[in-house]
């Protein structure tokens, strides 16, 4: 019963949502419509568990002694938003569009930001010619970070044409390989997940 | 017509994947080939225990469940937690996805269970970070500066995160074992990490590692289809070539 | 300089603190920046979802189709007890089901088939002998990496050698793409840099 | 490791740091903006618009989160700009819940400065979980999977809501940072031939070249470059353009790294032989 019901749900599902991708585009199935309503209501679900499970996995690190300032930090911010919302709702210019974009915008923007300086040290002690693959690796990083840079055409006039070629040609050939491969991947996962011998997700190994 | 094609394509992916389960199934052996990074994988959870450090695991911030490469990193995850919890070693998972949350401790509470050590599996250490993208990675990176992982592994699918955990990673000095589907971000797991999976190696390596029957029989039956999408483009070439006037490669 | 941008500027230097190494300061931040994210994220998940796509379409204009999605979405909220966690596992069943489903036809068609077609539409409309060698460029790249990718043990050298040039071919995308994603990581911290010296400091006008 | 050499690799990182910061703060500083050919895909999205009869209705979807907002910011100004100006109605999403906060707001702005009005030339109907859902449900009907816009209004009541299907708009603008697009391409394009157009972060630009030559994605522009380029089409002075010569410092002290990073490295091997 319980790994049955849970395959025979998921065949269901599966079988439906692949029969209805052949649906002609022009009609408006109910059956269409409710399945797509079930599979997101039910991720926004998802979403409201990861957020109890969030809270109650820091509260109880504050009743641990675990940091207690700082986990009360992020219980405080978790908080913070849902009330700002209730005060004046998700009105441009209300508290939690302000709140939005002057602190937690800003704030993702300059982690992001640190990737600048770690691709930097990284590419110091990472690059290095050490055999045949990582020169071709360097050598065309270096044609795409000198030919790219806006004033790129001053070194030379050619950059422009022969980074488009790379792109269209070798790097193309190389990602459209990688692209059938992992699209190859998903058909096979997603017919062990149809047919319930893919259970990974209910613990199964 | 092109439904046609597309259900006839699936009926042959789907008798290619359980003809292969059906051959292993019965004991038929498939080799794969050598993946350098497997040893590294079993290497770096005895490197953990020796220095009683913890190890950290993650599955990236670009997969969902239902991606084969977060699949493939659970069936890993299911392999490093015996590890773990043979030898009473830390493990720390944190994930951006309440649902792949949910299931890595179903994996692991079972890892734990098979060896007997269900007592030591505390749930609180698998846990959700934030949806947002910088979010989840400032969350795995100050766990990283913090709590010194002796080995981590990035297995999964990564995005622009992916080098500030490999950076902070390299900073405290850890082992890092990187495998990913996503190809933008391998070329920085290549410099910053020690081991790196490209793409279905991660897959091929989760079939080997946790020994299913069925992995290794898709493993297979992907070859196999390899080589169909091969001969269907030579013979294409073939036509356009010597008929130009033909169209039946166009699908 | 208003008190508004003030609070972006310190924060962002925050962030950036990091960089000297971890500091109280920075773990203050972290901690605020992911509590605000989930807070936002609970906050749009559960007006936009929850409230505009369940409660008001279930309880306002009565669409009792939507009681099965109420009842699975609640299910998830089973992990919270050991022995009914088993059920959470039926909705996650029916959201990778749904999801296997359509992915199955869409891998296949947009990843596999197009993809595929436009390898063997490069030699059909080649003309010119520089467009057939670019043509058989994508044509080697695109075998060998597929070859890379092909994890039988290699009974034969023609696979083996194969799968050494798909890893060139591999290290052209790779280097290419690191050209790229060096360009976009500096583009986001002059963002940065430039909100600090232009909106704040007012340094640059 | 031993502790110097702990304690030199961090020193070693510390300079490297303060090079990028230093490079791109002069870069910033001096009063220069180089020029910039406009590449093959930013002609291409230029042209797109160009060529579309005012009065039509786009489709466009903010597939970004705020980290990436520095980058995202300028694409989405010039492309969106161009579109009003050329009298298209915009009917605008997000698949990501940072997405909607970042979309409205500027939605709100260029429509003020353009002088349109919501509902009628433009709406921004926020976020739904789930893209593939996403994106096959709006391929039924756009109120279907959007009952009501990001402020709560219902959409059926807003005039620019007639268009309610793919057929119904010319294409999708995806403005996106991540590997979104790639939906549009295998749920929107291959079931219901949505023309698909993207704004990139210029590091996926690589990884969308194979749906560019296949034909099931029409254009890229990739980056801050591109915005610049866009921008320079456009004629007007923008985040791209005013960037580009700190672009420019921060690429020379990349090279420059790469160079003595691998001049060390050959002196050290050579050491050890």
């Amino acid at each position: 019963m319980r790994k049955f019901l849970p395959i025979s749900v998921s065949f269901v599902f599966g079988v439906l949502m692949f029969a209805l991708w052949f649906e002609d585009s022009e009609s408006r199935s109910m059956l269409h419509f409710t399945l797509i309503d079930y599979w997101q209501i039910i991720f926004a679900f998802g979403l409201l568990v990861g957020v109890v499970s969030f809270i109650s996995v820091a509260s109880r690190k504050i009743s641990r002694g675990e940091e207690p300032f700082y986990n009360g930090v992020l219980i405080f911010g978790a908080l913070l938003m849902p009330t700002l919302a209730m005060i004046d709702g998700l009105q441009p210019n209300s508290y939690f569009q302000w709140m939005f974009e002057n602190v937690q915008a800003p704030m993702q923007s300059s982690v992001f930001a640190l990737l600048a300086f770690f691709v930097a040290s990284a590419a110091f002690r990472g690059f290095r010619a050490r055999n045949a693959q990582s020169i071709i690796l360097l050598l065309v990083a270096l044609i795409v970070i000198i030919g790219r840079a806006p004033m790129g055409e001053f070194v030379w006039g050619g950059f422009d044409e022969l980074i488009q070629w790379i792109r269209d040609f070798p790097s193309t050939s190389a990602k459209r390989a990688v692209l059938i491969g992992i699209g190859l991947g998903s058909v096979t996962t997603s017919l062990r997940v149809i047919f319930g011998v893919e259970r990974t997700y209910l613990g199964e190994r | 017509m092109d439904s046609l094609i597309t259900i006839l394509a699936t009926i042959v992916a789907g008798l290619v994947t359980f003809w292969t389960a059906r051959l292993i199934h019965r004991g038929r052996k498939y080799h794969l080939r050598e993946i350098a990074g497997i040893k590294a994988l079993e290497d770096a959870v005895g490197r953990a225990a020796e220095m009683g450090r913890p190890i950290l695991y993650t599955p990236g911030y670009g997969g969902d469940i239902q991606r084969p490469t977060t699949i493939a990193s659970m069936n890993i995850l299911s392999v490093v937690a015996e590890k773990t919890a043979e030898y009473n070693c830390e493990l720390i998972y944190p994930t951006h996805d309440p649902i792949i949350m949910a299931t890595a401790q179903e994996v692991v509470r079972e890892s734990y269970s098979r060896v007997g050590k269900i007592d030591r599996f505390n749930p609180d250490n698998i846990y959700y970070v934030s949806s947002s993208q910088f979010g989840y990675a400032a969350g795995v990176e100050g766990e990283i500066v913090r709590k010194k992982p002796a080995s981590i592994f990035l297995l999964g699918t990564f995005e622009a995160e992916s080098l500030i955990l490999a950076e902070s990673g390299a900073a405290v000095g850890a082992v890092q074992i990187a495998g990913t589907d996503s190809t933008i971000q391998l070329a920085f797991f290549l410099i910053a990490c020690d081991y790196t999976l490209f793409g279905e190696e991660l897959f091929a390596a989760s079939g080997y590692l946790s020994g299913n029957e069925a992995t290794l029989a898709s493993v297979w039956a992907q070859d196999i289809m390899r080589i169909l999408c091969v001969s269907f483009v030579a013979l294409g070439i073939l036509s356009a070539l010597f008929f130009p006037e033909s169209s039946w490669w166009k699908l | 300089m208003d008190i508004t941008t003030t609070i972006s500027a310190l924060l962002t230097l925050a962030v950036f603190s990091f960089l000297y190494g971890d500091n109280p300061v920075y773990k203050f931040a972290e901690r605020l920046l992911v509590g605000l994210a989930v807070g936002y994220a609970l906050v749009i998940n559960w007006q936009q979802t929850i409230i505009d796509r369940l409660y008001t379409p279930l309880f306002i204009d009565g669409r009792l189709a939507l009681v099965v999605a109420l009842v699975l979405g609640l299910l998830m909220f089973s992990r919270f007890k050991r022995s009914w966690a088993w059920l959470s596992g039926i909705p996650l069943a029916a959201m990778i089901g749904a999801g296997a489903g359509a992915a199955l036809p869409a891998m296949l068609e947009a990843r596999i088939f197009k993809q595929l077609s436009a390898t063997v539409a490069v030699f059909h409309d080649a003309s010119g002998a520089f467009e057939m060698f670019s043509a058989i460029v994508l044509l080697v790249g695109f075998v060998t990496t597929l070859g890379y990718f092909y994890f039988g043990v290699h009974r034969s050298n023609a696979l083996a050698v194969s799968s050494k040039i798909g890893s060139y071919f591999l290290m052209i995308f790779f280097g290419a793409t690191f050209g790229y994603t060096v360009m976009s990581r500096m583009s986001i911290l002059i963002g940065r840099l430039d909100f600090l010296m232009r909106d704040w400091l007012g340094v640059i006008g | 490791m031993s502790d110097t050499q702990t304690r030199r690799a961090q020193k070693t990182r510390r300079l490297i740091f303060s090079g990028v910061f230093l490079s791109i703060t002069i870069g910033l500083l001096l009063p220069f903006q180089p020029e910039v050919t406009p590449s093959v895909g930013t002609k291409s999205m230029f042209s797109f618009i160009e060529n579309i009869k005012p009065g039509s209705t786009i489709l466009i979807s903010f597939d970004h989160e705020s980290a990436s907002f520095p980058e995202m910011k300028p694409l989405a100004i010039a492309v969106v700009s161009h579109l009003l100006k050329r009298d298209v109605k915009i009917i605008a999403i997000s698949l990501f819940p940072e997405g909607a906060g970042l979309g409205a707001s500027l939605l709100r702005r260029l429509g003020e400065e353009n002088k349109k009005t919501y509902g009628t030339d433009f709406v921004f109907l926020g976020f739904k979980p789930e893209p593939r859902a996403t994106i096959l449900g709006m391929g039924k009907s756009f109120s279907f999977v959007f009952p009501f816009d990001f402020y709560g209004t219902k959409t059926s009541d807003l005039p620019i809501m007639s268009a309610d299907r793919y057929s119904d708009v010319v294409g999708v603008i995806t403005i996106a940072d991540g590997s979104y697009p790639s939906h549009w391409i295998e749920y929107g394009a291959a079931k219901y031939e949505l023309i698909v157009l993207s704004a990139l972060a210029a590091s996926m630009v690589t990884s969308y070249d194979p749906y560019v030559t296949s034909g099931q994605l029409h254009s890229i522009l990739g980056g801050l470059r591109g915005a610049a380029e866009y921008e320079s089409l456009l004629n007007v002075d923008g985040g791209g353009s005013r960037a580009m010569l700190a672009q420019t410092a921060a690429h020379i002290f990349i090279v420059l790294i790469l160079i003595v990073g691998n001049i060390s490295y050959l002196r050290s091997r050579k050491k050890k032989v």
